[in-house]
């Protein structure tokens, strides 16, 4: 609900463990916000909702965000701090060991940029920043928000790779996409918005 | 707590560091409003180093304004917000982190101030120094108080403006104990009193902070 | 017995408060020193204790009620926010009453006196809050944040409490407010005086009650709004 | 030049109308700054009206800086400077046009700020009305040196706080013009030294805007 | 050059007019920073360059970003203002007939978002709202950086449909993209670029 504006006006929903869900939809349908929801970074004003075994309503949405990865429209990060120091950051929160963040940086292809301010990478490398930081996050629940956006032809392939590697390991995928996915062979349950409301479950 | 603590004023003060916004800008921007104070309220009352204290808070709040609202900044581009919330750092180690960058900041702030205004304002050194302990822990609670406010401004529209409005009648009273501890000093002796305010309003703070952070950052 | 208090509430409080008019400027006598001017004493003060004591009082337990889960609801918010909302009324109106007696008695409208800049402190509180509601779309954040604040504001009033009093007394003396009457208090100025603490209070509560009853419209008002935005939205792109 | 001055003054002020921030944040700002100003120089010393203008001209300045900020702030925000500079506007007529919102606003906050300080620091009624002219040419001044210097800011690092540095100095001669004109009124004459003071600056200011705000632009 | 870091390192290039330039290349290639510079928005510091006949080092670049219309990573306007205020704003800024403004609105498919602040509005409608802005500019050079994302499917449609009427009109279009175009029938050249450099004109 923003400024008494429904953002969704419907949404009746299960998504299934270390399951691909793909949200699709127009312009303003509503799939960043519910997104958002899901990921306990915007709150449920009615109607219920579980995520993860925790309530949207009333439960503790920072124990759901704890558990949450997240990939927005802008690339997210401290602007001042280099993409390095941002990822170290990220790992020394969550008490991952810091010797991952090279790998994830090296796996991205942003090693050789590793010591640049982030505010200074262009778009694309920004939304590889944003995917190394949910490699080091290792998150039960993947919110991507159309991680293909601004990502090159090789980004793409390299990330098809990437979600089938993280199903496989038992994490749920939830993205929002224009773009069809690349590799056919990963399973993928389709959802359709229209008007804030799911109309293809 | 500890943990989040440090790592989130390290965080802080590297960034602080990187950008040299507190040497370049704050500390001359003090520096200058100081000298700009003594202009303003006439060359003849500027000398009496009777104004000194008050005019030393005054200017000392407004740069505290300043850096809180970059301290606030910082967690709110566009974006940082919502990677950062799904850390779920823990709010108490937040809440203290940032009061103790923002602590550390403004205490390098308020030595140069007190030099300044000792050249400035001649406020005589030795009282001065005398009076140091007092403003540091005055600065460490208005540190804590605007981290607090700081995080109930975070978001809406014009937080840089809605800021001022919230914090400056809770720090009306810690101006008013600054002052006249400092004022004290100068005339060679120490007022309890104020020590008690400034004390009690650290505590306090620190411990709502510590309490209450969390569910600002919740909404 | 609730329903009927109810429905005395507002009849009541208009009796005290027109007894309370009737005696200070009929009944009592002119004070020998003050004149007239005295008069105020029968409404200034009952202002003030319903401006510092009984709004803020209201709207600091509101709002710890509302933080406390067991407790929280929209309710407590409401109550906070509409008591906070009539506490700058009553300041202004304290501001004021005593301005127009601090005139002729001190010869100046306002002064850095104790009392007066720590009342003047409050009410800037009050409007901060206020301040901090509108910047503030989405209620559950309004409200969380409005309480947080309530709560720091409640914390600072015997700090501001404090510091105003010990600064007074380091500078100046003892302060022409509170030197006034109080000794030679007539019998019939004060039960005058003690009526008109009653009512005002009262009053407060009417106030309250009215404006909650708003506030509670007004919430409907805005949530028939969105079952309208609601529908319109599904619309949308069908 | 005037078209464009006049598109870009409704444009700001349209902002400013629909944010609320000025009657909601900046003016009780003013009114508390101005509080707190008085007690903490103590409250034998605040009552004193002499100490008035020089409070008055202070807290203005604070507040001023704030709007100017967010003047800035408005045009600087990602992305819109791209969209915008390719409108390839008049670059006087955007001088104008921001000066000109910023006066009214500034002016607003005056007008509040002197009851305030009537009020509050007991400065004479009547005097001080016939202050307000004075006052009203040294806020235009004001805004048209803060414009100026709140597009040399614009882009690097943390304009926020390098802006004060850089207008602060300027603003010292319009300040203690400002100052003593407001308390030569306040004694009952009126020196014209002050008043050419402000006007020079003001039309100094206006100049130089008018001519150079393209070359801030450009680079 | 941004904080000694070349952002291009040899770029050899003419363009025709009207003609449709498809600028490629992975991330960090120099896209963006070759978009900006043929837009008078960043300063040329050495080499040499005229676009439509302004002079890049010592030209007056205002009069260049008069003529250009540029589109960004992020739609970018006032972010307080609602859409049509925000186009009423350049319609009166360019002397175009105020009119206009809700025939373009109505052109991207916006009609309905009007009146809603710029900052609520979703990241698909910014884009269409930047898109709107370039009908009511009308500008010589269009400029588009990667003007396909966060578009949907009929969004891109229609784009496609709009290049082929700009480019009927007379108009430039430079275009940096990782998607291809949907229409075939537009003749289009492609540039690639490689670490700043321009390898395949
Ligand atoms: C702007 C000016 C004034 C303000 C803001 C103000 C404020 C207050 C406040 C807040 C109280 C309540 C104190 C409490 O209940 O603890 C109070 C009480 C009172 N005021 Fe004023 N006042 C002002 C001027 C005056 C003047 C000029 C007089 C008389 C000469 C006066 C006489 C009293 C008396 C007699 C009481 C009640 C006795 C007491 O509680 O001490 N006030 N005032
Ligand atoms: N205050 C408001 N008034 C009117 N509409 C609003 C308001 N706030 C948000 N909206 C609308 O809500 C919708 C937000 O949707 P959301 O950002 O979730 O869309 P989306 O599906 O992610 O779209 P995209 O594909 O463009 O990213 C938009 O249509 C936006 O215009
Ligand atoms: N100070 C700096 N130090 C190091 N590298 C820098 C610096 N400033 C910019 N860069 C690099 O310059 C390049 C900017 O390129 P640009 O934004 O034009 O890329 P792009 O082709 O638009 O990429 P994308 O497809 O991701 O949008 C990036 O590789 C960025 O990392
Ligand atoms: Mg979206
Ligand atoms: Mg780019």
């Amino acid at each position: 609900m923003s400024k008494g504006f429904p953002l969704l006006s419907g949404v009746d929903l299960v998504i299934d463990r270390a399951t691909l869900t793909i949200v699709t939809g127009a312009n303003g349908a509503g799939k960043t916000s519910l997104l958002r929801l899901l990921g306990g970074l915007d709150a449920l004003t009615s109607g219920e909702g579980r995520v993860a075994g925790i309530d949207l309503l009333d439960g503790d949405r920072r124990l759901l965000r704890r558990r949450v990865g997240w990939l927005g429209h802008e690339g997210s990060f401290y602007a001042d701090l280099s993409a390095r120091e941002n990822l170290e950051f990220a790992a020394r929160a969550l008490e991952r060991p810091v010797g991952e963040v090279a790998a994830a940086l090296e796996r991205v292809g942003l090693a050789h940029r590793a010591s640049t301010t982030t505010k200074r990478l262009s778009a694309g490398q920004r939304r590889r920043l944003g995917i190394a930081w949910l490699l080091v996050r290792r998150p039960e629940l993947w919110l991507l928000d159309e991680p293909y956006a601004s990502l090159d032809d090789a980004g793409r392939v390299f990330f098809d790779g990437l979600l089938a590697d993280v199903l496989a390991g038992g994490a749920t995928v939830v993205l929002s996409a224009h773009d069809a996915l690349r590799s056919s062979d990963l399973e993928s349950c389709e959802v359709r918005m229209v008007g804030g409301r799911v109309s293809a479950p | 707590m500890i943990r989040i603590a440090w790592l989130v004023a390290t965080k802080d003060l590297r960034i602080e560091a990187r950008s040299r916004v507190l040497l370049w800008q704050v500390l001359p921007f003090g520096v200058i409003a100081l000298l700009l104070s003594g202009l303003a309220l006439g060359p003849t009352r500027a000398g009496t180093s009777t104004l000194g204290p008050g005019l030393f808070y005054l200017v000392t709040l407004f740069v505290a304004l300043l850096m809180i609202n970059r301290s606030q900044a910082l967690e709110n581009a566009s974006g940082t917000r919502a990677s950062v919330a799904t850390l779920g750092l823990d709010p108490a180690g937040v809440f203290l982190g940032k009061a103790l960058a923002l602590t550390i900041e403004l205490w390098v702030t308020g030595v140069v101030l007190l030099a300044g205004s000792v050249l400035v304002l001649h406020t005589d050194l030795l009282h001065s120094l005398q009076a140091l302990p007092s403003i540091l822990v005055t600065l460490a609670a208005l540190s804590a108080a605007g981290t607090l406010y700081g995080a109930l401004t975070q978001g809406g529209d014009g937080p840089a403006t809605l800021l001022p409005v919230l914090t400056l009648p809770a720090f009306a009273p810690l101006l008013i104990a600054g002052e006249r501890s400092f004022s004290a000093a100068l005339q060679g002796g120490a007022l309890w009193q104020w020590w008690v305010i400034v004390v009690v309003a650290f505590a306090a703070y620190t411990a709502v902070g510590v309490l209450l952070y969390g569910v600002l950052e919740e909404s | 017995m609730i329903k009927l208090s109810q429905r005395l509430l507002g009849p009541l409080t208009l009796l005290l408060l027109a007894l309370t008019f009737w005696l200070g400027l009929w009944v009592t006598p002119p004070d020998a020193v003050q004149g007239d001017l005295v008069r105020l004493l029968y409404v200034h003060p009952p202002i003030a204790w319903v401006a510092l004591y009984v709004s803020f009082g209201t709207a600091t337990i509101a709002s710890c009620l509302y933080l406390w889960q067991r407790t929280r609801s929209m309710t407590m918010d409401r109550i906070a926010y509409c008591s906070m909302e009539i506490s700058v009324v009553f300041i202004a109106l304290t501001l004021i009453t005593g301005s127009i007696w601090g005139r002729p008695t001190w010869g100046v409208w306002w002064a850095w006196d104790a009392r007066l800049t720590s009342t003047a402190i409050l009410g800037v509180f009050a409007l901060a809050y206020l301040a901090l509601r509108r910047a503030n779309d989405d209620p559950t954040q309004r409200a969380r944040r409005g309480a947080v604040f309530a709560i720091l504001t409640a914390i600072n009033v015997p700090i501001i409490h404090f510091s105003v009093l010990w600064w007074k007394t380091l500078h100046q003396g003892a302060s022409v407010l509170t030197s006034t009457g109080q000794l030679n208090v007539h019998g019939s100025m004060l039960w005058t005086m003690l009526i008109g603490f009653v009512g005002f209070t009262l009053l407060f509560f009417w106030l309250l009650r009215e404006r909650y009853r708003l506030e509670v419209k007004r919430d409907r008002l805005v949530a028939s709004t969105v079952d309208e935005a609601l529908a319109q939205r599904r619309r949308e792109g069908v």
